[in-house]
């Protein structure tokens, strides 16, 4: 069973480090609201593990000026593929 | 696919109720299907009907209620969680000797039993709070 | 509702104690599965082990004492009961702090936990 | 000692509105004066008459509301934050074309110049959020 | 309210914006101290910060662009603004990536300016 | 001028580290709410600087089962001490 994983507030919610102990091998995080400030600090978004598919919502980073070009590893998606994605994984927890 | 969308946050202060409400607006025009909605502590503000806001921005409680008027949406409030933060139908009003009716009609005021009953028949739960 | 269907409900609580009604969303829904005889987990994890602290007594600011009703929490059919291991030292609290006696839990079997899932509250 | 007060958050979700509550109690036991109580943003909610709850809780937005009455506070709920949660007054009801009154009389809509008055003119003013 | 009474009012603006409307708030109650003639200090600190970024367009989550209203602060009479130096750096931002000029300010001039306020709002 | 800080909310937060940088000599810091578990753990109340003078309220220490003897340098004080020290500092910055 794989997991979609959304982290909803800024890094200072430390929702990540909470996240990630309980994170198995497939599952995917998606970053949404002021999640997506994960995306914005290279420093952190170069951490970011291989085993797991990282994510964040393009009307998200959108709103919030944040450049593609400082986001390597993380996908951008929108609504719609957010949509999907609940299709792909097994199931969601949200961590708010 | 049925989901059931959970909305534990008051309009306005913070994102996650709006982002609830895109989320469930994207799933209905993609084709999918919303097995109910459940406002819980203070997401039972969602669904006040005496709000109204400023022109040019967006009333959320509105958009609520249109899109569970529009797609004929189950949407189930707390009982618990409204009637404290008076979200009250007319039978509650009724009840509780109160001058006013808050809850919109698309809405009704339900049990946690409701939450379990949407979790085990629904392909997919989403928690926004 | 259909009564045969029974899935595994894990409920996460990850938040301290009356400063957020979380710590009671969490456990009203999970009692409200219980009452549903679904199969239910509950997860103390992060600030939420804080929950278990003995000696609490909210009376003075006026609240249900949360403490005392987890003493129970398995008289309502809830009795997969874990604690976070992690999350309890790095509080500086030891089993013999908390009202329960429960399973000092780490990441890996919290992982193999949320694995076999079917619907997880994280609160 | 005259004090203003800043409720920014709702009931029963945090503990923020009942401390807010404890403390002006306090203070006005002990002789002090509350120049006026101000709720903002989602504070707005402590003001909604409507809300009832089970025997044995605290109903906060009535003991608000006794508080309020009991020492005969300057009560002032800020207009764009009420009106958007469905916290309203006559006027703003008739205004709005809205079925019913939600807003305890005892404390009135207002714009945000009158928290800046309370700052000018209290002594201490206090933000619980 | 009596015209004559000039007080230092300061803004701490400590939050992300569009997650919360604490920002806006912040925003709202410093144009209203503004419009009162008042002395108005803003300090954007910590996750604050990232209200100033550039390239902001909240038009896709139907809210107001906080980043656009912040250029013109100064047109509204809130001329003393302040971007806590630590809060920016351990974003990894320059200044060139703000919509405003503004002085970076380090943790000992911001306790001169705290102790020297007469009401903070700190959100 | 004196102020006195109030923090509401758990470590977690972070917001004593936002705030000790503020913090003037002669300043006092409350903890309140979900902000008393600062007093739980003795490896952090330890560090507690000596120029700033700490608190903690007792109707929240009380109500979350911390006690006494686990607190070093954090004087405990109840709703009507807290009402006098805000007449004792010049001014009062809530945290939260």
């Amino acid at each position: 069973m794989s997991t979609l994983h959304t982290i909803s507030k800024s890094p200072k919610s430390q929702l990540l480090s909470e996240c990630l102990p309980l994170v198995n091998k497939g599952d995917g995080i998606l970053f949404i609201e002021d999640g997506v400030y994960y995306c914005a600090n290279s420093k952190v978004s170069d951490d970011f593990e291989s085993d797991v598919t990282w994510y964040g919502l393009k009307e998200d980073l959108d709103a919030r000026g944040l450049k593609l070009d400082d986001i390597k590893t993380i996908k951008i998606i929108n609504y719609q593929i957010f949509v999907e994605m609940c299709e792909e994984f097994d199931k969601v927890i949200s961590w708010f | 696919m049925k989901f059931t969308i959970v909305v534990y946050a008051a309009p306005y202060s913070s994102q996650a109720a709006a982002t609830a409400f895109n989320f469930s607006k994207t799933l209905l025009s993609e084709g999918h299907e919303i097995y109910r909605l459940f406002f819980f502590s203070d997401g039972a503000h969602n669904t006040n009907k005496l709000a109204t806001v400023p022109q040019g921005e967006t009333n959320l409680q509105a958009s609520w209620d249109d899109l569970i008027r529009d797609y004929d949406l189950d949407s189930a409030v707390c009982v618990s969680s409204a009637i404290k933060r008076g979200i009250v139908d007319k039978q509650e009003a009724e009840r509780h000797e109160l001058s006013a009716v808050s809850l919109f009609e698309s809405s009704d005021i339900a049990g946690l039993g409701q939450l379990i009953d949407a979790a085990i028949n629904s392909d997919r739960l989403l928690n926004f709070g | 509702m259909n009564a045969t269907q029974k899935q595994t409900f894990t409920f996460i609580s990850r938040t301290a104690p009356y400063g957020s009604n979380r710590p009671q969303l969490c456990l009203d829904t999970a009692l409200a599965a219980a009452v549903f005889e679904q199969q239910v987990n509950y997860l103390f994890m992060e600030d939420g082990v804080y929950q278990l602290l003995k000696n609490q007594d909210a009376e003075a600011i006026h609240t249900k004492t949360i403490g005392r009703i987890l003493e129970t929490l398995n008289l309502y059919g809830i009795e997969s009961i874990y604690v976070c291991k992690e999350s309890l030292e790095s509080r500086g609290l030891l089993l013999g702090d908390l009202v329960i006696e429960s399973k000092l839990t780490n990441a890996n079997e919290l992982k193999t936990l949320l694995n076999s899932s079917d619907t997880v509250i994280n609160l």
